[in-house]
């Protein structure tokens, strides 16, 4: 039970390990800020684990019964607002892949490294 | 002319429920799952679709970008202004239950206010988004 | 009472994960794209409406069963449009559905303005996937 | 029950998040980030975070997707990668080995790992989490916001000045998008490259700074352009 | 009972997953994109009543609205290479 009690979290740290590996060997910078989201939503995940009670319900109040077992609200609230400002952070990344692409004409991170170290131009 | 018909019909039907389902989630938003981040998203999501379909020229005579711009902004002032009223109103910055008689009228009436303003912000911001990406690299604009 | 809208709602679910899963089995198994569109859309009409359907019995008449239904409109409304335009985009980029050497498509049936893959010898891109200036 | 399928619905994740990494084609990529979406809006929705789950909802399906492609649409969605870019370039450039990146990961993973193994067990209610002012946030904002969902009095009431934050944050990143995308020199030059052309002629063309002037001189033709859409837009707006 | 069509729509997703893994063509890869959102509002809806609080459909209910724009956008992209174009045969009439 204790090892099943922590397959959440292992699920979490897997993933985030998925979004870190794209994020430091992949070259390409739409494929990077892929990583980056995985990234995100592993975090995200981690939060909303944390937050639940096992046998209680959603933090939406329920009128007239008894005992009724909340899951936690806080990590909701937290990563509710961090999905959108998550998307929108995001459009700005890609709109500086978008700028990149037009003033390098590629977004391969090595291409433009070495275009950078002035390397004539294939 | 054209022969999508049946996108553009299923389109019509579906971009008004998609908005008026924004609208529902926005108001019962207090009740049960969603609020202004959500119904931001959707609205947006609305018209984004109604632009996938019928092209972004036809969108923006609708939905014209200062529009959007503009609600993205006057979103962030509602909700500051909220702040500013109860602030003037004798309580502290965003302390709602001033701006009532009754304490819990008072929450009631910010947190209407503060999702609202909420929900205005997001749409304009996805829009203007979306506007921006899908009019780059295009001269007929 | 209960008793019988359980049973039927168990019914119901049953048969609809098990048309949701033959739809998947399909999805694997089909040879080409249009005959994969045709396996999933078992799930879209058989699966989600014995599935929904069945959760409807164990809602009861309430705000729950119109939300269903309503789900089961959308869902069948949008899913065919989706269905639509994946076959007339696959179409369009020159897939030629199973067996089709051996199928003549009528004038009735065509498209105006598209190019067909089958009748075109050189030029399978249709005209509306060129830039328009 | 519910860890069942909470258990069934990780795996599905991890796969999907394996297939992001090795699918060489960017769209492909694209498309698995909209599985992984809806994967994590039915997790969500198990662990109780349904106003997460309909967030997650509404940015994946509606947004993310259209975005992603909207980018690749001006980029293009091939991937070089190293092993087939046989240009002038690479040559010059020697290709890292995965290796490195691989250890960094397992020995951080590795220590994640260590880390959680103090963390007290998933869905236990006694751990610190719950303890201290949650309680407190679902006793009291029954009578004390009379909102049912406790997730929009604590957003909007009890922790209204972070939401304003988070709104302030979203707002500048509308500004920042506008800031970049909206100079009208790309916009001209990429009318006449197609998609996916690799050349890079316009390296020695000038950047264009926050607000559409030309740092560089650019050549007549871009700026008779942009004269131009100054006007339309000014005619428009 | 629910945990049966619980089962039986995860072990659809997963041939989905299957077949976006395995897609020959890119249109394999968004008929399964497809499926998979047909299965999410299936599996919402379900997990609303195994959970006890069924009426959190809503969340059903807007996946079955939205999942529409993904597959346009997708296919839109395809055919004809940007999104801010009107969809039909022609050139821009409007």
């Amino acid at each position: 039970m204790r090892i099943l009690g922590l397959y959440n979290y292992w699920v979490f740290v897997f993933l985030m390990m998925v979004g870190f590996y794209i994020l430091i060997s992949r070259r390409n910078l739409v494929k990077k800020i892929l990583g980056l989201n995985i990234f995100q939503t592993s975090v995200f995940i981690f939060y909303i684990s944390m937050g639940k009670i096992i046998g209680g319900t959603a933090p939406i109040l329920v009128e007239g019964e008894g005992e009724v077992v909340y899951s936690n609200p806080l990590p909701s609230v937290l990563i509710l607002t961090a999905i959108v400002v998550g998307v929108s952070t995001t459009a700005v990344a890609l709109s500086l892949v978008v700028r990149i692409k037009e003033a390098y004409g590629t977004i391969e991170g090595d291409e433009i490294t070495a275009m950078d170290n002035e390397m004539p131009p294939p | 002319m054209s022969d999508q018909v049946i996108l553009r019909v299923a389109t019509k039907i579906i971009v008004p429920t998609i908005l008026l389902y924004a609208l529902y989630v926005q108001f019962h938003g207090d009740f049960g799952p969603g609020g202004g981040f959500q119904a931001g998203v959707i609205f947006a999501a609305g018209i984004i679709l109604y632009s996938l379909v019928f092209g972004l020229r036809r969108t923006q005579k609708v939905l014209p970008s200062w529009v959007a711009r503009l609600a993205a902004s006057t979103g962030v002032l509602i909700y500051a202004g909220t702040g500013v009223v109860a602030l003037l109103k004798g309580g502290k910055f965003l302390d709602y239950s001033v701006l009532a008689h009754d304490p819990e009228h008072g929450q009631h009436l910010g947190i209407l206010f503060v999702e609202i303003g909420v929900m205005i912000t997001v749409l304009g911001v996805m829009i203007t988004i979306f506007y921006f990406f899908a009019a780059r690299g295009r001269e007929d604009l | 009472m209960t008793f019988v809208a359980d049973a039927l709602s168990w019914i119901c679910l049953l048969g609809g994960g098990v048309f949701v899963v033959i739809g998947a089995i399909g999805v694997i198994r089909m040879p080409d794209l249009f005959t994969r569109l045709h396996a999933a859309g078992i799930t879209d009409t058989m699966g989600a409406g014995f599935i929904l359907v069945g959760l409807m019995f164990q809602g009861g008449m309430s705000l729950i069963t119109a939300k269903l239904i309503l789900v089961l409109g959308f869902l069948w409304f949008s899913s065919p449009v989706s269905t639509y335009a994946l076959a007339r985009a696959t179409l369009a980029s020159g897939q030629e559905p199973f067996w089709s050497e051996d199928l003549e498509i009528p004038d009735t049936a065509r498209i105006p303005g598209m190019v067909y893959p089958v009748d075109a010898m050189g030029e399978a891109d249709a005209e509306s996937g060129e830039e328009e200036e | 029950m519910e860890i069942l399928v909470d258990f069934a619905l990780l795996a599905l994740l991890a796969v999907t998040a394996m297939a992001v990494v090795r699918v060489t084609n960017l769209f492909a990529a694209v498309m698995f980030a909209g599985i992984y979406s809806f994967l994590s809006a039915c997790l969500f929705t198990v662990m109780d975070a349904v106003d997460v789950a309909f967030t997650e909802a509404a940015v994946g399906a509606g947004i993310s997707t259209v975005l992603m492609l909207a980018t690749l649409a001006l980029v293009g969605s091939k991937v070089t990668t190293p092993q087939f870019r046989i240009t002038a370039m690479s040559t010059k450039v020697p290709p890292r080995r995965p290796i490195f990146p691989l250890f960094v990961v397992l020995v951080t993973g590795g220590i994640l790992v260590y880390g959680t193994l103090d963390m007290p067990p998933y869905g236990n209610p006694d751990d610190p989490v719950h303890n201290h002012v949650a309680p407190h946030y679902l006793e009291e904002s029954g009578h004390e916001i009379g909102v049912p969902n406790v997730v929009t009095s604590v957003l909007a009431s009890y922790r209204g000045y972070d939401t304003m934050g988070e709104t302030t944050v979203v707002f500048t990143a509308a500004v920042g998008v506008m800031i970049l995308l909206s100079s009208l020199r790309g916009r001209d030059t990429y009318g006449q490259e197609a998609w996916g052309d690799e050349k890079v002629q316009d390296l020695d063309v000038g950047f264009v700074d926050a607000f559409g002037e030309e740092m560089d001189a650019p050549s007549p033709k871009v700026g008779r352009r942009k004269k131009r859409k100054r006007r339309k837009k000014g005619g428009r707006g | 009972m629910f945990i049966a069509a619980a089962v039986a729509i995860l072990m659809a997703m997963a041939l989905a997953m299957t077949r976006a893994l395995l897609g020959p063509t890119v249109y394999d890869r968004v008929l399964a994109v497809n499926m998979f959102g047909t299965k999410t509002v299936l599996m919402i809806a379900v997990l609303g009543f195994l959970t006890g609080r069924p009426d959190f459909l809503d969340l059903a209910l807007l996946y079955a609205l939205i999942n529409f724009i993904g597959t346009l956008a997708v296919l839109k992209f395809f055919e004809y290479g940007d999104l801010g174009r009107r969809v039909d045969g022609g050139g821009e009439a409007s």
